[in-house]
């Protein structure tokens, strides 16, 4: 009768929280705050203190469906596994491996994401997997690891409240990552200048001591300047660079064309906003820089990530306590899916697969033939459904949703042979899967998370899953078995352990040692401690790299037919694709109807009124939502949130990519709004 | 003390005066949460820290235990004072209820500005002095001196608010379903920062005269508000004005729902033939 | 109505005008407003009228939420104590808006910001000076505008 | 979403004459929710009324908002009007656009103008979220309570049987009468008060109508208008009622000024009612007598007349007078208060009689003379400017009426409060012998010191307004008004988000809510005939589950949104 207590990791947002779940017979009652864990300390955001709700939600798949003409069936598990083996090797032997893709998930576990790829590598041979890091931190893997050896986060969330000066560029951290914003604020009670670069005047904004609100896209004239007016004023760490930097003198060059006035130009902003906020940034004792999605989501994403790296470095303000380069990633675990070779370029670890040394130690480790080719990523999956890629599994990820022009998008999962998606909601990508299977959610499963500042954490299992369904584990090496592979793990622990004789940096990673607060990588053995810091002493990739980021506009630019730059992004009371958060009543009622925010000088003028219900229209589709009139969007912008079904913002966004990533422009395209007609108000 | 409050535990429990004890326990995985004892075994397991309110949990637990059981609250000063609301507000049946009062050392008091780091009612540990909390120098910045400095700096504090809701869902005495602060004619839905004066001053006010100042709400707000000072200026004018102080019993009614026509409030001037209003009107 | 509740009210820049709300109460504030408008009196525009049975059915929530919206003070206009039509109600809410403006007062918006007059605005002219002297107190206290975004 | 039809009233001018009214139309029929917009010339006008009417039917409005003068000048007609028409009271939202808006800002056309527009808007979003409150209906019990048998009881309780209705008579003592046997006449009629009570005792005594208990005792009042249910104590054992209305006639007692003048430590001061006792007995004839008014009354503690000291004292100085035409009588005063054609008389009748009347100041009252027992008097007679000491060897003092000890107890348990002073006040000027409670009556000296005359007269009106309600076959909780068209409304609970706090039991002015026990949780109730709809209860709800329909905190959340909404009329 009495209830029990577990400890957690919150489902949500990259900052991974400690939650306590409080249940009773077998149900999901409450969720507390975990008052010991390292990183929340006892609070938590909207998100976190209702991750109960949509558990034991009515819509929870419980049993497999298999698609019969145009509705699902319920099928069991001995009918499904061997239906989804026999299809998946049809296409194999049909069109080849590489006809065969797979989207692993940032919201699965790192055992479960060390599966999946290495299920789709082994049965296929062949790299198509690739998950939705693509859409927000693939850049960051790519340029930091250009520029440090290592794409992740250089430091620990708490040093954020040590800093004296932080940079917070393209990105809302107090709604996307709240707790990380406490670190912040933390720092500001203590006397720091926090800077905010966003078009947008967002909620991190208002409370900071500067914002700078450039155009859209035009991040790297704005570092470009600032770093220009470092030099020019010999701000920059000159011994640092001397000891530890290569590439230099290219940046130099590169900087020579981009003086502070151009830059100003670019941005829209004043010249001596840039100098004061660049002498801000350089003369603090301690200074991060913090990004996020706007930094990334744009076609010269790995670019910006690429100036960002060089401001740090330049200034020197890199590789210790307080100071770094803090990338906040925005899935619980999408760190861990990228560590865990969920990309298709490498294996887990980031050991590349075109690495013939990498490639043999897998192959000899897992027993089979690995291709050495690169696969496809995501964006190029889905565009090639129906072509090069026939049959495709999904486990846990929405692209219906999430994916930019997802019109497209749509047309080209219809047009696959065969679909697995493995989800606990039936999502709107899951209504055109051919199978779909009943996964179970974070409180049904063990396994690991790990969070944005790379600290592996223990996530338990509080109840059993809903019907039928099962852990994502399990179904994974139900299907391998059923494809011939024999996984002959009884629990994630098993996993982990494999992981760690493959990939040297978390050689010390065990279960039992994340018990109480968790480790964060790299942790090569397992009397290492874990590493609050990257790059003390020398970069992971040897010496830092100065890599000259090369400045492309936003590909679409407001023009008369398409007057208004649309921005996407988060709201603080839903998550993504809205798949947990729109069933969460709490959550829900904070927000149930997707809107857009408008200026109010552009809203006067198309005649909007707050509330009113507007039509915006891209060059790909168009979707209506209702106006909020607000003065955080910047004149001549649109702001829609993209967690919504019925008006889906990526209808609208841009599917052009990032030549080194992939990513998609989300946060810039044009649309053009107007008044929905009187009779469609719906009043 | 923590030997002390064992052997109590294990008593109530072996004489049956309680069916069970809500407390803290260090559990598997050396974590500790709360848990109801109901077997001498697990006693050996109780903890007392840290400081973790368990007065909603024992109305919880009072509420889905059957009729006649009885429960026994391991409670500081401020879960004590919360418990005594809770039954003043129909929450829970007194003689449903046992406590077994533990002070609060010097430290926890200091960290909490406590006023009274000990129950009415207590079995273990030695009281120390309450702080004065107008004595801290952030609550005296909050509170006294200019209004228009003040302002700025509650303004500036609030708008780093990101709704949450920990402040009212941590707090042991909002019980509310559901509650006004979800409803957007009160609280503007969809947006942070949350509407500053609304959601706070609702809040604040809604617990005006039931807040104890355990601090649940601050430890629990991600982006550092003090939202015990909030409380403070209140719960100081019902002490001043009416005698008044939340949770110290349960007969101590509220001065804002009971005995309407004694002394309004304070600095409010009557006109002198209500002093004769006063007097006739003390039934 | 679609969107979440927003209100219009925000002020974008200081206002030359304090804008005011007036809850009256029916049985004596109204009977003011109406001698007033009978009489002719000039007033100062920006005041709004909510017509209530009790001051008592005046929630602190609306005085707050008043507030918010970037209403500068708000006034509450009832019976004299002890000359309410329904027994104590105006006792409580003298009570409980007086409770309210120690809040008001602690996060420096200010209680002079709320009003409360029992039984002096009964009266055409009474209500007048009340109106006329409310408007110039808000006039002297600071703007709320770090209040707003 | 409600309909909501849009009423202008033009007022032949005095509206449009500052506002632009049919700017104001026009914006109005921008408004999703309104589906008709007009202006009339006199809404409150028949031929315009009628028109009104037909229109609100055409259009399907379900609500309607008026554009007029005030309540309090035509506004409250014009909903009356429409009531009669058939729409609900709650579906009428009344705007005060003349007194409110265009007398008052009438130097500012385009501001009263943007003024009166925000005001309609407030009321047409308000109107979306104003709901009628449910109507219940009870049988009203056609049988009447009478708290005291004195003259204002029994001249009530006679009224009522008279009328028919049966009554219950309560008195504390064993017999009828009241103060009316401790004194021996009355005033002004100079008759014997046993008279008056024996025409009446015998009415009680023979009238099968009326149940008369003696030593009776109050235990409970639960219950409401038309329906109470009373549990008593008399003589004859416990007994449990049902009557439809209560008559308070408890009377109030003497004060007895201890302390004061050297009372109860002299033999021969004494009070008005002791030489009442005396004159009962067997007058002996009296040779000087100084009768001192405003004895503890008109001073700080009660600062109220008493009313029936000063004609007390003319009547029992001149009856000195009468017995024994040689008798000194002094009545030393601060003011004689005779109010009134007949009393004056009565106190130039005392005159003639050859009283003598001295007065003083309240500063500076007069004392008694002699050690042991009474020799005289010494007062400061401030109009002619000196001491003066007059002999005697009887002083009586005039001392007001106080309140009943157990008033309060009363009070509590009929949901009553008390005046300031302890008496039992009305519910307002207007609406005399009425409390705030529906169905109790108040009359005599429990509600304000009268003579007995005056009493009976109380009596009888308290028992016609009774009949009033007995009359009702049935009461409605809307009906229950005394305003023109119907109550406000009354308070509503959703249970389901009722937690039980009972923050809205404390404060209840009526104790209307109470408590319900519904297993696991406790409900708060409202007792639609008892509550008032006062929005206390509405105001002390943590979470807003009690509310007035008419008053829901959704319009009013709209209204203030409306309040300064966007400025249009540039």
């Amino acid at each position: 009768m009495n209830p029990e207590f577990i400890k957690t990791i919150c489902p949500y947002c990259g900052t991974g929280c400690g939650l306590i779940v409080k249940v009773e017979n077998g149900r999901i009652v409450g969720t507390y705050p975990d008052r010991e864990h390292p990183v929340s300390r006892g609070t938590l955001c909207i998100k976190g203190w209702f991750a109960h709700e949509f558990v034991h939600h009515p819509d929870r798949l419980k049993t497999p469906l298999v698609r019969i003409g145009n509705r699902f069936e319920a099928i069991s598990w001995d009918e499904a596994i061997p239906l989804a083996a026999e299809k998946l090797k049809a296409t194999a032997e049909t069109y080849g491996g590489d006809a065969v893709g797979g989207l692993c998930s940032a919201k699965c576990t790192n055992e479960e994401n060390y599966l999946f790829q290495k299920l789709i590598r082994m049965a296929f041979k062949t790299n198509n997997v690739d998950h939705c890091a693509r859409l927000c931190h693939a850049p960051t893997a790519a340029g930091m690891a250009q520029t440090t050896g290592s794409g992740a986060m250089t430091n620990s969330i708490s040093d954020l409240a040590g800093a004296d000066c932080i940079l917070i560029i393209g990105s809302n951290a107090a709604e996307s990552h709240p707790i990380i914003m406490g670190e912040i604020y933390k720092a500001v009670d203590k006397g720091a200048t926090v800077i905010v670069v966003d078009p947008r005047k967002t909620a991190v904004a208002q409370n900071a001591a500067m914002h700078l609100s450039i155009n859209p896209g035009t991040d790297i004239p704005l570092l470009a300047g600032m770093m220009r007016h470092i030099l020019d004023a010999g701000l920059h760490d000159a011994a640092f660079i001397r000891e530890r930097m290569e590439g230099f003198e290219e940046l130099k060059n590169f900087l020579q064309a981009w003086t502070v006035e151009r830059a100003a130009g670019e941005c829209g902003i004043g010249g001596d906003t840039i100098r004061n906020v660049a002498e801000v940034y350089a003369k603090a004792k301690e200074a991060a820089i913090v990004y996020c999605m706007g930094i990334t989501q744009h076609a010269c994403g790995t670019a910006n990530v690429h100036a960002v790296c060089d401001l740090a470095m330049l200034c020197g303000k890199i590789g210790r306590d307080f100071s770094g380069v803090y990338p906040l990633r925005g899935q619980n675990n999408v760190q861990g899916s990228c560590d865990m070779g969920g990309l298709p370029n490498v294996y887990p670890g980031y050991q590349g697969v075109s690495d013939p040394a990498a490639q043999e130690k897998f192959q000899q480790a897992w027993e089979r033939d690995l291709s050495d080719k690169p696969g496809l990523t995501l964006t190029e999956m889905i565009g090639g459904a129906g072509k090069e890629i026939r049959a495709l599994y999904i486990m846990a990820e929405n692209p219906a949703l999430s994916d930019p022009d997802v019109n497209h998008v749509l047309e080209s999962l219809a047009k696959l042979d065969f679909l697995i998606v493995q989800d606990i909601f039936l999502t709107e990508t899951a209504k055109f899967a051919h199978l779909v299977l009943p996964a179970a959610c974070f409180a049904e499963k063990t396994g690991t998370y790990t969070n944005t500042e790379r600290r592996f954490q223990l996530l338990r299992q509080a109840i059993e899953p809903p019907g039928e369904a099962k852990g994502d584990f399990e179904i994974l090496c139900l299907l391998a078995n059923g494809l011939g592979i024999d996984f002959p793990y009884i629990h994630p622990r098993e996993v982990m352990e494999e992981i760690a004789s493959l990939v040297p940096a978390y050689g010390g990673v065990r279960f039992d040692r994340l018990e109480r607060a968790g480790l964060q990588w790299p942790c090569p053995d397992t009397y290492h401690s874990g590493t609050r810091f990257l790059h003390e002493h020398k970069f992971t990739r040897g010496k830092g790299l100065f890599v000259t980021p090369q400045y492309t506009p936003p590909f679409e630019k407001p023009d008369e037919a398409y007057p208004y730059y649309l921005n996407t992004g988060r709201m603080f009371a839903h998550y993504h694709t809205g798949t947990m958060t729109r069933r969460s009543p709490f959550l829900n009622r904070e927000l149930e109807e997707p809107y857009a925010e408008i200026h109010p000088e552009d809203a006067q003028r198309a005649g909007i009124r707050e509330g009113d219900r507007i039509r915006i229209t891209s060059r790909r589709g168009s979707i209506v939502t209702a106006a909020r009139i607000s003065e955080r969007v910047a004149k001549g912008s649109i702001f829609a949130p993209f967690h919504f079904t019925e008006a889906r913002a990526n209808i609208l966004t841009n599917p052009v990519l990032d030549p080194i990533s992939k990513i998609p422009e989300f946060k810039v395209c044009a649309v053009k709004v107007e008044k929905e007609p009187y009779e469609n108000q719906g009043r | 003390m923590l030997q002390k409050v064992k052997d109590i535990t294990r008593s109530i429990l072996a004489e049956k005066q309680a069916d069970g004890v809500l407390g803290l326990i260090r559990g598997q995985w050396n974590i500790i949460q709360p848990h109801v004892f109901d077997n001498l075994r697990q006693v050996d397991n109780l903890v007392l820290e840290p400081k973790w309110l368990l007065a909603k949990m024992a109305m919880t637990v009072l509420r889905s235990s059957p009729e006649g059981y009885r429960l026994a609250v391991i409670a500081r000063g401020c879960d004590e004072r919360a418990l005594t609301e809770l039954v003043k507000r129909n929450q829970m049946e007194k003689d449903r209820l046992l406590t077994i009062g533990i002070a609060c050392s010097k430290e926890q008091a200091e960290i909490c500005l406590c006023q009274r780091p000990y129950p009415e009612k207590l079995d273990a540990g030695e009281p120390v002095a309450g702080v004065d909390p107008f004595a801290d120098e952030t609550t005296r910045d909050l509170l006294v001196g200019d209004s228009r400095a003040r302002m700025e700096k509650w303004a500036r504090l609030l708008k780093r608010c990101i709704k949450c809701y920990g402040c009212r869902n941590s707090c042991p005495i909002c019980v509310c379903i559901p509650c006004k602060l979800e409803d957007e004619v009160w609280v503007e839905t969809g947006v942070i920062p949350a509407e500053m004066i609304s959601y706070h001053l609702i809040r604040a006010f809604h617990l005006s005269d039931t807040c104890v100042a355990c601090g649940a709400c601050q430890e629990a707000c991600p982006v550092h508000i003090p939202l015990v000072a909030l409380q403070r200026s209140m719960r100081e004018a019902l002490r001043q004005v009416y005698g008044y102080e939340a949770g110290l019993d349960t007969e101590m009614r509220s001065p804002i729902l009971y005995d309407l026509f004694k002394k309004p409030a304070a600095g409010q001037i009557l006109p002198d033939w209500i002093n004769s209003l006063e007097n006739d009107n003390e039934s | 109505m679609t969107g979440p509740g927003r209100s219009n009210n925000r002020r974008t820049e200081e206002q030359a005008t304090p804008r005011m709300l007036v809850f009256a109460c029916k049985w004596c504030g109204l009977i003011g407003a109406d001698g007033a408008g009978k009489k002719r009196i000039p007033l100062p525009a920006s005041f709004r009228v909510i017509p209530v049975e009790c001051a008592a059915l005046v929630e602190p929530d609306a005085v707050i939420r008043a507030l918010a919206s970037g209403i500068s003070g708000v006034a509450v206009l009832g019976c004299h104590l002890g000359g309410c039509r329904f027994n104590h109600a105006n006792h409580a809410a003298l009570k409980r808006l007086e409770l309210l403006k120690t809040l008001l007062d602690a996060t420096g918006i200010g209680g002079k910001r709320l009003l409360l007059a029992f039984g002096t605005a009964h009266e055409d002219h009474q209500y007048a000076e009340v109106i006329h002297a409310f408007f110039a107190e808000l006039k002297t206290l600071p703007s709320t505008d770090p209040w707003m975004y | 979403m409600s309909k909501v039809a849009v009423l202008l009233c033009r007022c032949f001018g005095a509206v449009d004459g500052v506002i632009d009214l049919e700017a104001l139309r026009r914006e109005a029929e921008e408004d999703a929710s309104v589906v008709s917009s007009t202006s009339s010339d006199s809404l409150c006008l028949k031929e315009d009324m009628e028109k009104t009417a037909a229109l609100i039917r055409d259009c399907g409005a379900e609500k309607v908002v008026i554009g007029g003068c005030s309540s309090l000048a035509r506004g409250d007609a014009v909903i009356g009007g429409l009531v009669r028409e058939g729409i609900k009271c709650s579906h009428i939202g009344l705007v005060d656009l003349r007194e409110g808006c265009a007398w008052i800002h009438g130097d500012d056309p385009h501001v009263a103008t943007l003024k009166a527009w925000n005001l309609v808007q407030m009321e047409i979003a308000a109107m979306r979220y104003r709901k009628a409150s449910d109507d219940v209906t009870v049988r009203v019990c056609p049988e009447a309570m009478i708290v005291g048998a004195g003259p204002a009881g029994l001249s009530a309780a006679c009224t009522l049987s008279r009328l028919g209705f049966r009554v219950h008579l309560l008195e504390r003592g064993s017999s009828p009468g009241g103060m009316l046997n401790l004194i021996s006449h009355v005033y002004p009629s100079d008759e014997k008060s046993g008279d008056k009570t024996k025409k009446y005792s015998e009415e009680v005594e023979k009238n099968p109508l009326i149940s008369f208990y003696p030593k009776a005792k109050i235990l409970s009042v639960r219950g409401f208008a038309g329906d109470f249910k009373v549990h008593i104590s008399s003589s004859e054992g416990e007994k449990k009622l049902r009557v439809g209305a209560v008559i308070l006639a408890s009377g109030a007692r003497v004060w007895l000024p201890y302390g004061l003048y050297r009372y109860g430590k002299l033999k021969h001061v004494i009070t008005q009612m002791e030489l009442e006792r005396q004159f009962l007995r067997e007058s002996v004839p009296i040779k000087t007598a100084v009768f001192i008014q405003c004895v503890g009354a008109r001073n700080k503690d009660r600062p109220y007349c008493a009313t029936m000291c000063c004609p007390s004292s003319l009547k029992n100085a001149a009856r000195i007078r009468d017995e024994n035409p040689d008798a000194r009588v002094f009545i030393l005063h601060r003011d004689i208060m005779t109010p009134g054609s007949v009393l004056e008389a009565y106190y130039r009748k005392a005159l003639a009689k050859g009283v003598q009347f001295i007065r003083f100041q309240e500063t500076n009252s007069p004392e008694i003379l002699g050690d042991e027992r009474v020799e005289g008097v010494e007062v400061f007679d401030i109009i002619n400017g000196m001491k003066r000491e007059i002999d005697t060897d009887l002083v009586v003092l005039s001392t007001p009426l106080v309140p009943n000890d157990d008033n309060a107890k009363l009070a509590g348990m009929l949901g009553l409060e008390l005046d300031r002073y302890g008496f039992f006040p009305e519910i307002y000027p207007l609406h005399p012998l009425e409390t705030r409670m529906d169905g109790v009556f108040i009359c005599g000296s429990a509600r304000w010191p009268v003579s007995s005359d005056q009493a009976m007269m109380q009596g009888e009106g308290a028992a016609v307004k009774a009949a009033s309600l007995l009359g009702r076959e049935a009461v409605s909780a809307l009906s229950l008004s005394r305003v023109p068209g119907e109550k406000f409304g009354h308070a509503s609970v959703r249970a389901e988000a009722c937690t039980g706090c009972g923050n809205c039991v404390a404060v209840c002015p009526f104790e209307a809510c109470r408590l319900q026990n519904t297993g696991r949780k406790s409900v708060s109730r409202v007792n639609k005939l008892r509550c008032k709809a006062c929005g206390n209860c509405v105001s002390a709800c943590p979470n807003g589950t009690i509310q007035l329909p008419e008053h829901d905190y959704r319009a009013v959340g709209a209204m203030i949104k409306q309040a300064f909404a966007e400025e249009r009329f540039k």
